[in-house]
């Protein structure tokens, strides 16, 4: 048995009235005869059969609006015979089968309103500041912004970055610009945001905090005698440098004037683990400032392994921000040829630096006689709101202690 | 070095494809015993004869696409629509069948046709003779849209798109043409898929294409004395928009400046800047500015005409108040 | 291992530690801490590179041998030799 | 069907394969028609019942390099140019295995193969590329006629008067092939042309210009042999219009109101495809027995193009953005 549907004329046509059936039961069908009479937006249109046969039963009354895919009648192909009709569901067939043309592109259903959870005041900030503020965990609240309607933008970033620590940006950002950049581009070369970072911390430090500095010479023998016995046991791996010694000499010393190690906000606020900032200068030009964490607590070994492991990274810029932030008191160490004397700039917000100058051989009186022996000339500059000169003599007091017992440390 | 105006640039590269390829053939109003309508193609009609430099009537729907049934029959029509104003015109050509063969034959039929058009605006010619149909033509899927804002592209850009396989559209600026410029002496086919850095920086970048170019290296110029270092994109290819250029140097710069002639609404500056938005947003220091033209019919009086597009005080001026508001 | 080798070593690894100079430019008696700008850190660093590589063992009172490039050259043949 | 004096005696053999194209149209129509209303094809069908006369008579006086361009009631000039039927069922259908992968559809046949380019369903918009077409194979030294269908809407298009001038001014040798069934899809001829003699518009360009009874298979012929003779001898374009007349709605959602039934009617006595029946067995070039058998072969033709169309393929939708530009470089 055939079912005679109302036929789809358009994707446009979804249903239709049947005005008047034009065969009755019992009629012979052939192609192209007219059905029925069916009305559609379009007005009315003649519906068509495409086979043969008999019509068997009319299903949708004259006057009836069915939807498409309704079965409208059966017909009894040619040569079949007649059968009990049982008319199918009065439920309309589907509309129409699933065709894979149909929308590829579904409509998406539409999201619920955004809830708003924020009671805060909304902070403006441009998303690439953003990014650099989750980048170092920095509280966005505290930062003043100077773009557009008060918008804080990468400027205010890094004048807080160089507040709370120098060329902390420039670590992970050159990495993150080339991961995010849809194409490998040049990023701002690090040296030049190095400097930048650099000299925003500098001026910073110069125009805010009120230095005063002390110099202290010291002798070396005792010490530079310490390492070349200590280096007779190592392997070149392991081998310590004199800085190693100044370090931890540093650490101690902070250990015993702790109003060194501290930052100046809203007054003098002291520092419980002493972590020491070392200065890196960079080949390219610039420096980075990574913390050796609790110097105070290492062995020299540990101490030189620490040196070990972040001069290299900070010189190829892998340090993470956390090495970079945490320091509560910087040591700059100038070097051979470098120079007999190095007048360090604080890193705000920390109270004081230290500075080693070249160790070279000096003639210098002792007990009474001239000799020869190596120096190195030591020097303190230290926030004047935080401490004063006799603080300051008390630590170096302290360092040179520490130098002339090395085996002490 | 060698120093050539737009328009000789515009020439040799339309006599050197006649020479190179002899399917190639120009065909447009006046382009022939007139000489071009800009005198790009005066002198041709000698040199090749009227076969090959084709004078048409006015009929732009018409004979575009005769080109297109000709690119279809296996010649390398350049099809000259004096203006871009009269283009709209021939859309109907362009759009339904220049841009839909290829894809609606299943692949089967390409569509070589190169059709160029005169445009842009400054020249006090009013309303009907200033448009900017740019962005009209880079809504479409199917057709390469160049703009050609310097003399490398006048000289290279015909040649190259007589070599792609699909229809391309190149809008030349009728206001640059008696301009000079240097290419190398031995300047020839551009890449056509890629826009160009065409100057350096790292404080801002300007977006731009067309007349835009030369009026925004003009700007870029003037910054660098107050030190701001303003790098220069130009599009060059309006479609399919080569997005990898111009967002890298959001990348670099964080700040964005887009401009353009066209009127600022549904125009190409909408277009880059919804890129940017959308795929270099967390490197976005600023939000993205636009300086397009002002949404006016353009008026007939110098300073009014003037006043509609932007000119480069125009640029210098937004730069400056985006860098140091 | 022959002079070449050694000096084509020597070369790699002060150019690791100093990427921004050409040391084939360096002069035989040029002290090399001076010429590529070298801190006492990375002069360490490339004391333990040089003695893993060509597997020598450099005392630290040998230091002052390592100076130029004709005495770092000399000391590191008569090293390995033995 | 008269025998006129233009109309030449036909061969059984020809007089058969002519019954059979029409017939072939005729039913894969009908067809086409019972399977949309099953939703197997969708978008806009056009039919060609009725007309089948004019695609035949004229294609069958075009040679193998002869281009042919048509309207988005193409279907007939593609069976007649001997596309094959189940690649433009499967067009329909949508299938990767239609004649344009079925990125067209019923509107937008293609086969580069047959030089059959559409399948343009921008009333009159095809017309300027068929002068450029025929520009380029004057220029190239072919000798081919491009041969562009349209109907009797397109003429009152403006791309239609301006080919007709730059064919006759650039001597491009196009058949302008004007299908006039009196209906630009529900709007009479009366209302959409001043001078209703569409063959009085050729000679105002200077275009040779007949017309023809295109529900005359032979004397469409024969109309159709002297155009292309004339354009192969002359170079110069040609203007044929064929009075003819669809038995169907314009598309399939159309309830006609813009025509009577009696109309409709009238014009079935003149249907082609019994008049040229009726003819073959007059002049004894075909038998009962041999129409019987052609119908049934036509029935089992028009049946495996749909089952070839059923088992089609739907192309991935990773495709999607295939055919946007040219895959290769190179054209």
């Amino acid at each position: 048995m055939i079912s005679f549907k109302m036929p789809s004329l358009g994707a446009d046509m979804e249903d239709g009235t049947l005005v008047e059936w034009r065969k009755q039961p019992g009629d012979l069908l052939q192609r192209g005869d007219i059905l029925a009479d069916v009305d559609t937006q379009k007005g009315l249109i003649e519906i068509e059969f495409f086979g043969e046969g008999v019509l068997e039963k009319q299903l949708v009354e004259e006057g009836q609006k069915v939807p498409v895919g309704t079965v409208l009648a059966l017909i009894r192909p040619v040569g079949a015979e007649a059968e009990q009709v049982v008319p199918p569901a009065a439920a309309p067939e589907p509309k129409k089968e699933a065709i894979p043309m149909e929308p590829i592109l579904q409509e998406e259903k539409p999201a619920s309103p955004p809830v708003a959870t924020e009671k805060t005041k909304r902070i403006k900030i441009s998303p690439l500041a953003r990014k650099m503020a989750e980048m170092h965990q920095m509280d966005i609240s505290q930062i003043k912004g100077t773009g557009p309607e008060g918008a804080i933008v990468k400027a205010d970033i890094e004048k807080r970055l160089a507040e709370i620590v120098p060329e902390k940006e420039v670590v992970e950002k050159p990495r993150e610009v080339l991961q995010q950049a849809p194409v490998q581009q040049a990023a701002i070369p690090e040296s030049e945001a190095i400097r930048k970072a650099v000299a925003a911390a500098m001026s910073r430090s110069n125009q805010d905090i009120p230095h005063y500095y002390l110099e202290k010479r010291m002798d070396m023998s005792k010490a530079l005698a310490w390492l070349k016995e200590a280096n007779k046991e190592r392997s070149v791996q392991q081998r310590l440098l004199p800085v190693a010694l100044f370090i931890k000499a540093v650490a101690k010393a902070l250990d015993d004037v702790p109003d060194l190690n501290a930052v100046w906000e809203n007054g003098l606020q002291r520092k419980n683990e002493i972590n020491i900032g070392f200065v890196v200068s960079l080949r390219t030009g610039g420096i980075m400032v990574p913390a050796i964490l609790n110097a105070d607590t290492l062995s020299m070994d540990a101490v030189m392994a620490c040196l070990n492991d972040i001069i290299p990274r900070a010189r190829a810029f892998k340090l993470r921000s956390s090495e970079l932030s945490q320091s509560t008191f910087t040591i700059t160490s100038i070097g051979e040829g470098g120079g007999d004397k190095v007048f360090g700039v604080i890193y705000p917000p920390q109270v004081g630096i230290v500075g080693f100058g070249e160790i070279r051989d000096e003639a210098v009186v002792h007990e009474g006689m001239i000799g020869i022996k190596p120096v190195v000339d030591v020097t303190l500059a230290a926030d004047h709101r935080a401490t004063d000169g006799l603080i300051g003599g008390k630590f170096l007091a302290a360092l040179n202690k520490y130098l002339q017992n090395p085996a002490s440390l | 070095m060698i120093t050539i105006t737009y328009r000789e640039a515009l020439k040799s590269a339309i006599r050197e494809s006649l020479q190179k390829d002899e399917r190639v053939f120009l065909m447009g109003e006046d382009v022939g015993h007139y000489g071009g309508a800009f005198a790009v193609s005066k002198g041709l009609l000698k040199e090749f004869g009227p076969e090959r430099i084709m004078d048409v009537p006015l009929s732009e729907s018409g004979f575009t696409g005769a080109g297109i049934g000709a690119a279809l029959a296996g010649m390398r029509p350049i099809v000259e629509i004096m203006t871009v104003n009269f283009s709209l015109l021939a859309m109907d050509q362009i759009f339904n069948n220049a841009a839909t063969l290829l894809h609606m034959s299943g692949g089967q039929l390409n569509v070589p046709v190169v059709i160029r058009m005169g445009c842009g605006i400054g020249r006090q010619l009013a309303a009907q003779h200033s448009h900017s149909w740019e962005p009209f033509y880079a809504h479409v899927p199917g057709i390469h849209v160049l703009s050609v804002g310097t003399h490398e592209d006048a000289r290279g850009m015909l040649l190259s798109a007589l070599q792609s396989p699909d229809p391309v559209i190149i809008f030349e600026y009728t206001s640059m043409l008696n301009l000079e410029g240097e290419i190398p002496e031995d300047a020839g086919a551009v890449d056509i898929r890629k826009a160009k850095v065409r100057r350096e920086g790292k404080d801002l970048s300007l977006i731009t294409y067309g007349t835009g170019v030369y009026k925004a290296m003009e700007a870029a110029e003037i910054l660098a004395r107050d030190g701001m270092d303003i790098e220069v994109v130009d599009l060059r290819v309006l479609r399919p928009l080569d997005e990898e250029t111009f967002l890298a140097s959001v990348a670099k710069t964080h700040r964005a400046l887009i401009v353009e002639d066209a009127w600022k609404s549904v125009s190409i500056s909408s277009e880059v800047s919804s890129r940017i938005m959308e795929k270099a947003f967390f490197e976005l220091d600023l939000p993205v500015e636009r300086l397009c033209g002002v949404e006016v019919s353009i008026p007939y009086p110098k300073h009014l005409e003037d006043a509609s597009v932007p000119q480069v005080q125009d640029i210098v001026d937004r730069v400056r108040k985006i860098l140091k508001p | 291992m022959n002079e070449a080798t050694i000096k084509t070593t020597i070369f790699q690894l002060l150019k690791r530690i100093a990427p921004e100079n050409d040391p084939s430019t360096l002069m035989p008696d040029e002290n090399i801490r001076e010429a590529l700008n070298i801190d006492s850190f990375d002069a360490l660093q490339f004391i333990v590179a040089i003695s893993e590589k060509l597997n020598v063992d450099i005392p630290e009172e040998d230091y002052g041998k390592t100076a130029t490039l004709k005495s770092l050259m000399a000391y590191l043949q008569q090293k390995i030799k033995h | 069907m008269k025998k006129t004096k233009t109309s030449k005696r036909i061969s059984k053999e020809e007089g058969k394969r002519l019954l059979h194209q029409m017939q072939l149209i005729r039913r894969f129509e009908e067809k086409s028609a019972e399977v949309y209303t099953e939703t197997k094809i969708r978008g806009f069908l056009h039919l060609y019942v009725g007309e089948e006369a004019v695609a035949v008579g004229v294609i069958q006086a075009l040679m193998e390099e002869d281009y042919i361009l048509s309207t988005y009631r193409e279907h007939g000039h593609a069976l007649a140019r001997g596309m094959d039927p189940g690649a433009i069922m499967a067009e329909m259908y949508g299938k990767v295995e239609g004649c344009a992968m079925g990125r067209g559809g019923s509107m937008h046949l293609f086969d580069k193969n047959i030089h059959f380019f559409g399948g343009n369903a921008i009333v009159g918009g095809h017309l300027p590329m068929a002068v450029g077409m025929a520009l380029a194979s004057k220029k190239q030294g072919k000798k081919n006629v491009t041969c562009c269908f349209f109907g009797e809407g397109a003429a009152a298009e403006g791309e239609f008067h301006e080919s007709m001038n730059l064919a006759a001014l650039w001597g491009a040798p196009v058949l302008f092939l004007c299908e006039n069934n009196l209906y630009a899809m529900g709007t009479a001829l009366k209302y959409t042309h001043s001078e209703q003699q569409l063959e009085k518009k050729g000679p105002t360009y200077g275009i040779e210009t007949a017309t023809v009874n295109g529900m005359d298979l032979l004397e469409v012929m024969a109309a159709a042999q002297k155009a292309v003779d004339y354009i192969r001898k002359t170079g110069k374009p040609y203007f044929l219009v064929c009075y003819t007349y669809r038995f169907r709605a314009h598309s399939m959602f159309d309830a006609e109101l813009y025509r009577d039934k009696a109309e409709v009617e009238e014009w079935k006595k003149q249907d082609p495809i019994p008049q040229f029946k009726k003819y073959l067995l007059e002049e004894q070039l075909i038998t009962e027995k041999e129409i019987a058998s052609l119908e049934s072969a036509v029935e089992k033709e028009v049946a495996e193009a749909v089952d070839f169309a059923e088992n089609g393929t739907w192309e991935p939708v990773e495709d999607l953005c295939r055919f946007v530009y040219s895959e290769k470089q190179e054209p």
